[in-house]
């Protein structure tokens, strides 16, 4: 039952939007039946509640952080639900009237059936943590709503407000249910309630409260947060009837009743509530009477009275609390008629500015006197519903007993002061809207609303007058189960009747009366209340700060990121001298071995290599020169391979030098022949400093690892590479045996960087950065050379392709031994010429290598062994005798041919760029000088 | 048969190179050697624009011999050159007329030319009429030239007619 | 069949989009629907390989895989647990979406599309299951010049320069990996992780310092992948410019970075050091990376606030997102853990989606693309809105989908004595990044103008492309609803990364078939 | 016939006992050092004008020549190692290590290497 | 020799690190070659300096760390050649479209501006 | 026998590497390109040579059995070097187009400028 109750307005919303098509009465006819459909499961819920019963529904959720779809309905949440239910249904009535011809009225009632139904399950929910899920989907769909008329500046900007502060609160409360959760052990509501001494006694009482009440203040609009209400507003008139009169602002006072038993009892929660509630009902009140716009001085007159419950729940009596309940009810009544009648009022007139109102009585009879008697109800004046709770309120405020004098009188004064305040932009409301001259500047002709605008309005007006003259036959029994829900058996006695007799509230109460009409009098005349142009502070505040934050988190963002490849590589550095620094100092600081001595043809290889380095740095603007340079440092590195025992390595260093060598003089064509200086000197320093540390740091770490002894798993490679991995040369084994893996990843990577070349220049046009004038010329004597050289230069790759299992060489060096002889070709007779020729695929033969490679590892896996488990086979063939073979061949073998397609499609990709179609100019642009 | 072997002495040196490097002269090495004589000859000769006709073979052994030879004189007297002062050197170009019109020969030529210390054959003309040579001492140019001419260019002529 | 399958299981995710991607290169000729057909057809394969891959890792037991069939530490032993299964199933499924986006027509433009995508996948996963430092190092090669091959294919310009950025900062990092990698050999004789961290408890503590050095750089490595500052500048540029199918697929990059930061700091300098001298390793990441994360979180958090694009401001929610993780994973108890896992799984899939969701409104706002700075029109606001919000709701952790979820997972997880400061942190860092969004919401949705008559009307959104983010945003909402299986799933996923000596276990005494194991 | 050749390369090709792998004390020994040396000088020779230059193919002619110079220290490094696995390195510089100085060269004269 | 091989190294990192942050994209890419250098020889010396033990197995020699070098850093730093040559050409190409695309080799060329 | 072939392989060897080094000491010693451009032919003929011919006995006599291999290190450098100097000279020239003597036949001068 209670899940159909939740599931409705969800489900009507779903309907409403996708029904886009239908007309307005059957969308409005859908939106409505979700209330009235609520209503009804209410009803038959009704004799369970009041009986005392708490019908309850579980669904598991998450229950590894105790998050279950509990939900239970208990008199509080009872009576929230019907106030939900039931206003919502008058303001989808008067809202189906309301909307203009060309709004989108599905998108309306959508969201607000959507808001309906967070809010319900928020009233709902049986459990802490589901209620904080629902209480930020409410602060999101009152995002939607209040933003509704999104091409108006104010709503965008009343909604982000809103939603910010609630957004904010709704996080605060969430990380007090966890708390609380944590204090408990379970955030299901019953177990909750019944946990109140632990959580009063917990040492995050302070934390948990703290955390809540900002939830619970941020969402009542309570001081100082109250600022994002007024500006609300800009909402659709029926947005701001529901919202501000029932449900949302009402979430932040739900919430205190459905924690007061575990919250309240101590002096923080008494001292912080009722200050805060005081605070707020005073300066909403104030407000309020300087408002221009009728849904302006509404919303502080709405500020004022959350401040007001706020206050009652915050004075810790069970009376209090009591009084506190009722007058939600009640508010909810007159405010939500109020708010109605302020949109007749703006939709009749087109002006919601009581400057230019007045005198509506005459062209709105009807609305007027509803409106009046709500008002007279906001005032609290006897006969209506307002009149009762505040009595209740004096009562207690007369009565307090904790605080002691000082406190009784101070909350007496607040009690007296606001009555005053509420009495005065009461009276300014009926006065000048509805009274005195006017209208003025209105260009409308003013007649009454459709009926059924009227309606919603009249319905409670006329509750107002019910609860207000006979409230025992009206609201008592909705007011005892809902303080049932609160206070449990604690419920005090309290009499609702007109008439208790001449005692010190009604003293008050009548004081506060005269107080008010003579203040809205008196401020009358001392000045022109039209004038008085308020600034509203909170709203300044929070465009300032939140510009404020746009402009420094723009700034800060600016200047860390700012997109510049240099920045990011120094702080990859900064962060490598962070975090190694000090354990490499350490580590130097611990001492190091001693060096071993070198051969005389050692300290030659290391001139070469220091001078060859320095020289590149020194040199590097002069980019052929550096190009060169650096050629001497990689044979000079080959050669350390050398000498200190690692042929495939120097064989592979050597070659690969060629290739880059040739890529590199194959960009240097598209790019500026030198680089201008760009840094600044100081800036150049920096970086040197900067290069010598990390290389003083490296060098000094691998060092220090070289005169470490090793235990290496090396002894067992070279001891099995022989017997199972049919292999002399062991570096060849590993890599196509042991790490086979590692070499098949490898050749992925080369191949990949193939696509990506050719990916990146097929169809790119670039401009050589210089033509040489004149067509290529022919160099006869060279190609002729290199015809001879070849097949033989083919030869020996086959050669190093085969003997790579025992000797230097493998399918990556036997590759690029292919390849090399053929980029010859293509540097000496001209791109197009070789591949007109010889015309390979390279993409594809990138596609076979790595289908060779793959395949021979899956051969492994058909007869039940790991991919790329070497197999040997020694078949005896007639007359050849047993015949060795490994399956590692067939491996290399892939690599050979992803090795030498990967190559020849960057080289001839490079090779065969196309110049602009437009006449090539060299691109410059004055950022080149950078 | 020019389609499958487009040069029999190219076959030839990548069976003898295949065997050198084997270091292994069974018959299966042979084959091998013999496959990929006939194989690789043929890749290459996709991408060759003028095939190659051996006239006198037994000139190629004559020639090898005067280059040898040749080679080790004038290293030692560039040797001695470079040790000596700079200032006796008199360094020049000349302008080599060719009669060889065969690419191959003109290749050959060059490559000897370059080859034997004390001169570089730097650049080919157009027309291929003429060889532009880099003496590292040039005293008399005709002489040089002559020189040059009758020592290798008259037996190339025999070998690439 | 079945049963060798199951055998194989753990390196098929690997092997299955490489041969499918070698077969597309040799396919490339017939045609963009031939590479589509094998697209759809590997991907598929891989999906059952996941799942199949996570059902087996759930039943606890660490399987490893003896690649060669050498022992674990002589040749390369993929290592699959609950984690990286999960990282595998992840992948996929993000790979899935992202593919069905490039086939709404970008898979055209960018030469090889299908290919590298394949092997991008091949790269991560690779990443995720192997059990060895070195074969990780080349599978993050794998997937990186993939990644800058998915990046820069079809692309001009600006995305140029940032794909030169992010190219070279990555060569930069990976020279920083060889580096750390040539140490912790020098030092340690091993490449095989398990037996790494084994070597490492027993290290000599003369040699401490230096294995120290060398986890420093390593982690210097991984947290430029993962984004974590000050080493995410590369990141928001690169990713904005990427397109969208590929910055979607992106988000599960930085991921790779965190979970290598997960598997090294547990597994290599860490868990197994117990008391001796070697323990003063353990921590000592962990320390760093609480408060870099929490910086980051702020910092990130700053940029989506900054950004001027919507792409952008995804890409800083990556950041954020990562910079969470690493809070979660650095707070160190079973409970952050496994609420850093969910959260892991569920950001990837909403960054991606919100990449995908904000091209689609790129494409629908004319001129004013995806630039918050100015005014534009926009086309099918109310889907667009609709995917938007979902997304938008999600990543901020808002209730009442996963991200809400993950989050209070790790407020509720969050050890007493760091409570104070992470709560402020992630609360207020998500309320910024709520209004972060709000602010966004409100320019594109809101502040949408009439569609000007001199500009021709686009094409509305491709069915793939909201197909796309319809099933990411899926993603997340299954995780909403199903969040109690996959909470199980990575508490016990926390559970096994806590105790690395099964890890370790399960490397050393897995058998080869043939061959002797090692001694 | 051919697959036994093919495979026969799998047995690696003759070697000298490791004991004689420390360079000897006999005079070819003694010559081998000295012309290490001697070779030594030269690349340190030749790396001074690659780094001096002044032109181009000053530098282009440096980069070459010390590139044959290295052939010549592989084979006296594999002689005073009694080993045969330089070979291949020096085999490839020979075959291959023009190409650099072709592609240079090229690159002064027409810029773009691959017309 | 190994204070040798460090200060090559270092020396190495250092003018890479240099390079490297320099601004334009052809003085990065030198630097990353530095840099792969550097971090080749590092890898390589992980298996510590020997003279004269290739890890080529020989027949009558105990295939033992006494007579061979350690293989294992060699296949590391092939596989590390290898990467890293397709990295460069990949940047290489990048920079080439960059330069085109953006006007400018300066490597933050075309920026617009963040974010 | 012995002696003698040691003495033979030690001068081939000094020879070698001493043509080696007066082909690099050209290169430093010389003052222009082309005068520089005839020292290394010394060291790819020769000086090479001679050292390939000793390393060949040498092999031969240490018992590492008798090896041509080496012969085709000179082959291809006498393959090569030709065509390296002729393109450095192109180089050469054409950067410093003033050296270059007239060509004698019109339609030599073709590609200059
Ligand atoms: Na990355
Ligand atoms: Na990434």
């Amino acid at each position: 039952m209670l899940q159909l109750l939740l599931a409705l307005p969800f489900v009507a919303a779903l309907g409403v939007m996708l029904y886009r098509s239908a007309s307005r009465r059957t969308t409005a006819w859908l939106a409505g039946l979700a209330p009235l459909a609520g209503l009804g499961i209410l009803a038959s819920l009704t004799p369970r509640v009041l009986s005392g019963e708490v019908p309850q529904a579980t669904h598991p959720w998450i229950p590894q952080i105790g998050l279950a779809f509990s939900l239970r309905m208990d008199g509080l949440a009872w009576m929230f639900a019907l106030m939900v239910l039931a206003i919502g249904a008058l303001v989808v009535m008067y809202a189906r009237y309301y909307l203009g011809r060309r709004e989108d009225a599905p998108r309306f009632f959508g969201y607000l059936l959507l808001f309906m139904g967070s809010m319900l399950g928020m009233v709902l929910a049986g459990n802490l943590l589901l209620l904080a899920v629902f209480w930020e989907l409410t602060s999101i769909t009152s995002f939607l709503l209040i933003g509704y008329w999104s091409h108006k500046n104010e709503a965008r900007e009343g909604a982000r407000m809103a939603l910010t502060i609630t957004g904010a609160g709704g996080l605060a409360l969430l990380g007090g249910v966890i708390l609380i959760g944590q204090v408990v052990g379970s955030f299901e509501l019953d177990a909750v309630l019944a946990a109140g001494d632990a959580i009063r006694a917990s040492t995050l009482y302070p934390a948990i409260l703290g955390l809540v009440l900002l939830g619970i203040f941020t969402k009542s609009a309570q001081f100082p947060f109250h600022f994002w209400l007024p500006h609300a507003m800009a909402a659709p008139t029926p947005v701001s009837a529901y919202l501000h009169s029932a449900t949302m602002v009402k979430a932040g006072v739900f919430l205190l009743a459905r924690l007061y038993p575990v919250l309240s009892g101590t002096d923080l929660f008494f001292y912080v509530v009722s200050a805060v509630g005081a605070a707020t009902l005073l300066i909403g009140a104030w407000n309020a009477i300087f408002q221009h716009d009728l849904k302006g001085l509404l919303a502080y007159s709405t500020i004022s009275h959350l401040g007001l419950i706020t206050l009652l729940f915050g004075l810790s009596t069970p009376f209090a609390v009591v009084a506190g309940l009722f007058h939600i009810l009640n508010h909810a009544t007159f405010k939500a008629s109020l708010f109605m009648a302020a949109g007749i009022i703006d939709h009749e007139t087109g002006t919601r500015d009581m400057r230019r109102l007045g005198n509506l009585r005459r062209y709105l009879p009807y609305t007027s006197a509803l409106a009046v008697i709500a008002a007279l109800a906001m005032a609290g004046i006897p006969l209506l519903n307002g009149f009762l709770s505040k009595e209740m309120f004096f009562a207690q405020a007369l009565e307090l007993e904790t605080g002691g004098a000082t406190m009784r009188i101070a909350v007496a004064i607040v009690a007296f002061l606001a009555g005053a305040f509420g009495v005065a932009y009461s009276l300014r409301f009926v006065h000048d809207t509805f009274f005195g001259d006017g209208p003025r500047a209105v260009e409308r002709e003013i007649h009454e609303p459709p009926r059924f605008m009227r309606i919603p309005v009249g319905i409670l007006a006329i509750l107002c007058l019910m609860v207000g003259i006979v409230p025992a036959w009206t609201v008592a029994p909705v007011l005892a189960t809902a303080a049932r829900g609160v206070l449990g058996d604690a419920v005090p006695a309290y009499s609702l009747a007109i008439w208790h007799g001449f005692n010190h509230p009604l003293m008050l109460s009548i004081g506060g009366m005269i107080a008010g009409g003579l203040l809205y009098l008196g401020l009358r005349r001392l000045m022109d209340l039209h004038a008085v142009a308020r600034h509203a502070m909170g709203r300044h505040l929070f465009r300032v700060n939140t510009r404020a934050l746009l402009l420094g988190a723009r700034r800060l963002t600016f200047r860390i990121t700012q997109g510049s490849l240099q920045r990011s590589l120094w702080w990859v550095l900064v962060a490598v001298l962070a975090l190694a620094g000090p354990a490499t100092w350490q580590a130097l600081a611990e001492g190091v071995g001693p060096s071993q001595p070198m051969p005389p043809t050692g300290w030659v290889l290391w001139a070469i290599l220091m001078a060859a380095t320095v020289a590149t740095v020194v040199l590097h603007r002069q980019r052929l020169v550096a190009l060169l340079v650096v050629g001497a440092v990689g044979l000079a590195v080959s050669l350390v391979f050398v000498l200190f025992s690692a042929p495939d390595l120097a064989l592979t260093q050597l070659l690969v030098e060629m290739v880059t060598i040739a890529l590199m003089l194959l960009a240097l064509n598209y790019l500026p022949q030198a680089s201008e200086r760009s840094n600044h000197p100081a800036r150049r320093w920096r970086d040197v400093a900067i290069a010598l540390v990390v290389g003083i740091g490296i060098g000094g770490l691998a060092y220090a690892m070289m005169t470490r002894p090793l235990d290496t798993i090396a002894s067992e490679l070279l001891a099995r590479s022989l017997p199972e991995g049919y292999g002399r040369n062991v570096v060849n084994v590993i890599l196509v045996d042991f790490r086979g893996f590692d070499t098949f990843g490898e050749i992925t990577v080369f191949g990949i960087a193939g696509l990506v070349v050719h990916a990146l220049l097929r169809r790119a046009r670039i401009a050589p950065d210089r033509v040489m004038p004149g067509a290529p010329g022919a160099l006869p004597m060279p190609s002729n050379l290199s015809h001879l050289l070849f097949p033989l230069a083919l030869a020996v790759s086959a050669y190093m392709f085969l003997r790579g299992h025992n000797a230097p060489g493998g399918g990556f060096i036997a590759g690029l031994v292919l390849a090399v002889p053929l980029l010859l070709q293509y540097v000496l007779l001209g791109s197009q010429y070789v591949e007109s020729r010889l015309g390979f695929n390279y993409v594809a033969c990138i596609g076979a290598g790595l289908l060779v490679a793959a395949f021979s590892g899956l051969a492994s896996m058909l007869l039940g062994y790991p991919f790329l488990t070497s197999g040997h086979v020694e078949p005896h063939l007639p007359l050849l005798g047993p015949m060795p073979l490994a399956s590692a061949m067939a491996f290399d073998t892939g690599v050979y041919l992803v090795v030498f397609g990967g190559a020849m499609l960057i080289l001839s990709m490079m090779g065969t760029i196309r110049p602009p179609k437009a006449p090539a100019t060299p691109p410059r642009n004055p950022q080149e000088a950078r | 048969m020019k389609r499958l072997m487009p040069s029999i002495p190219l076959s030839l040196a990548v069976l003898v190179l295949w065997l050198l490097l084997v270091a292994d002269f069974s018959p299966g090495q042979v084959a091998i050697g013999a496959i990929l004589g006939l194989l690789l000859p043929w890749l290459a000769g996709m991408l060759e624009p003028e095939r190659a006709n051996f006239g006198r073979t037994i000139a190629i052994l004559q020639l090898t011999r005067r280059v040898l030879w040749d080679m080790l004189l004038s290293n030692i007297e560039v040797a001695r050159r470079i040790l000596g002062p700079e200032r006796a050197l008199t360094p020049g170009f000349v302008w080599v007329p060719l009669e060889l019109t065969n690419i191959h020969g003109i290749t050959a030529l060059a490559s000897i030319i370059t080859l034997t210390p004390g001169t570089v054959s730097a650049e080919l003309a157009a027309d291929r009429r003429h060889l532009l040579v880099h003496c590292f001492n040039l005293k008399d140019p005709e002489a040089q030239v002559a020189e040059i001419k009758a020592r290798y260019e008259t037996l190339l002529k025999e070998i690439f007619p | 069949m079945i049963d060798a399958l199951h055998v194989h299981l753990p390196v098929l995710p690997i092997l299955v989009p490489l041969l499918f991607a070698a077969a597309m290169l040799l396919s490339e000729r017939r045609g963009i629907l031939v590479q589509r057909a094998l697209s759809a057809a590997g991907l598929a394969c891989l999906l059952a390989i996941s799942v199949a891959l996570v059902a087996v890792a759930d039943e606890g037991r660490i399987t490893a895989y003896l690649l060669g069939d050498w022992p674990a530490r002589l040749g390369i032993a993929l290592v699959v647990d609950r984690l990286n299964a999960l990282m595998v199933l992840t992948t996929t499924l993000l790979g899935a979406a992202c593919l069905l986006h490039a086939c709404g027509g970008w898979d055209r433009r960018a030469i090889h599309f299908h290919a590298l995508f394949q092997l991008q996948l091949a790269g991560l996963n690779g990443a995720f299951l192997t059990g060895d430092l070195f074969n990780l190092f080349v599978f993050f090669e794998v997937m990186l010049i993939a990644s800058y091959g998915l990046l820069l294919s079809g692309g001009r310009g600006p995305r140029m320069r940032a794909g030169l950025h992010y190219v070279v900062f990555n060569i930069t990092a990976s020279t920083l990996f060889l580096i750390a990698l040539g140490l912790l050999y020098g030092l340690l004789g091993t490449l095989n992780m398990a037996e790494m961290g084994q070597r490492v408890a027993q290290a000599d503590p003369a040699n401490l310092a230096l294995i120290r050095a060398a986890s420093g750089i390593l982690l210097v490595v991984f947290c430029a992948k993962a984004a974590l500052a000050p080493l995410y500048l590369w990141l928001p540029n690169a990713y904005a410019r990427a397109p969208a199918a590929v910055a979607a697929l992106f988000a599960v990059m930085t991921k790779v970075g965190i979970y290598a930061v997960l598997r090294v700091y547990t597994l290599v300098f860490g868990g197994l050091a117990g008391d001796t001298p070697a323990a003063m390793l353990a921590d000592w990441a962990w320390a760093w990376l609480l408060p870099a994360g929490a910086v980051t979180l702020v910092l990130a958090t700053l940029g989506v606030l900054a950004s001027s694009s919507l792409r952008m401001l995804v890409a800083f929610l990556v950041i954020a997102s990562a910079a969470t993780l690493f809070i979660a994973f650095s707070l160190g108890t079973t409970a952050t853990l496994a609420a850093g896992l969910y959260y892991l799984v569920h950001s990837t899939f909403v960054a991606a989606a919100l990449f995908l969701v904000a091209d689609l409104i790129r494409r629908q706002r004319g001129a004013a693309g995806d630039n918050l700075d100015r005014n534009g029109p926009l086309r099918h606001n109310a889907l667009l809105g609709l995917l938007f919000a979902i997304g938008a709701v999600s990543v901020s952790g808002m209730p009442p989908l996963s991200g809400f979820i993950g989050k209070t997972l790790l407020l509720d997880a969050v050890p007493a004595a760091s409570m104070a400061w992470v709560w402020s942190v992630i609360l207020l860092t998500g309320l910024l990044t709520v209004v972060a969004l709000a602010r966004t919401a409100s320019q594109v949705f809101w502040r949408a103008e009439p569609w000007p008559d001199t500009t021709p009307v686009p094409a509305p959104p491709g069915r793939a492309h909201v197909a796309a983010a319809v099933v990411l945003l899926g993603y997340g909402l299954a995780m909403t609803v199903w969040a109690a299986p996959v909470l199980d799933y990575a508490e016990a996923a926390a559970r096994q990364l806590q105790s690395p000596a099964d890890y370790v276990e399960a490397a050393r005494s897995t058998r080869p078939q043939l061959r002797e194991p090692s001694p | 016939m051919i697959l036994e050749a093919a495979t026969s390369l799998a047995s690696p090709p003759p070697m000298a006992l490791a004991s004689t792998l420390l360079p000897g004390d006999t005079l070819v020994d003694k010559a081998v050092t000295v012309s290490l040396y001697m070779v030594g000088i030269a690349l340190l020779l030749s790396l001074y004008r690659l780094l001096r230059g002044p032109s181009v193919p000053d530098r282009i002619l440096a980069l070459d020549t010390l590139y044959v110079n290295t052939i010549a220290a592989l084979i006296l490094f594999g002689m005073q190692l009694h080993s045969a696995v330089y070979f291949e390195a020096a085999l490839v510089i020979a075959m291959l290590g023009f190409v650099g100085t072709v592609m240079l060269s090229k690159y002064v004269l027409r810029r773009d290497i691959v017309e | 020799m190994e204070f040798a091989l460090a200060s090559m190294i270092g020396l190495l990192t250092a003018g890479g690190v240099y390079l490297m942050l320099r601004a334009r994209s052809f003085d990065v890419i030198l630097g990353l070659t530095l840099l792969s250098y550097a971090t080749n020889l590092l890898i390589f010396s992980a298996g510590r300096l020997v003279v004269g033990k290739p890890p080529v197995l020989r027949e009558g020699v105990a295939p033992t760390l006494a007579h061979y070098t350690d293989p294992l850093p060699q296949a590391l730093v092939l596989t590390a050649i290898v990467i890293a040559f397709a990295m460069t050409a990949v940047t290489i190409v990048i920079a080439m479209r960059s330069r085109a695309d953006n006007g400018s080799d300066h490597v933050d060329a075309g920026d617009e501006g963040m974010p | 026998m012995s002696m003698a072939l040691e003495i033979l392989l030690s001068v081939l060897l000094l020879v070698g590497s001493g043509f080696v080094l007066v082909g690099s000491f050209g290169l430093v010693k010389l003052s222009d390109f082309f005068k520089r451009l005839h020292g290394p032919t010394k060291a790819t003929t020769l000086g090479v040579g001679c050292i390939l011919l000793g390393s060949i006995g040498y092999h031969a006599w240490a018992g590492d059995g008798l090896g041509l291999r080496e012969v085709l290190i000179t082959l291809f450098l006498f393959i090569t070097a030709p065509i390296s100097a002729h393109l450095m000279s192109l180089a050469a020239l054409k950067l410093e187009p003033g050296q270059r003597p007239r060509a004698p036949a019109p339609t030599a001068d073709g590609e200059d400028d």
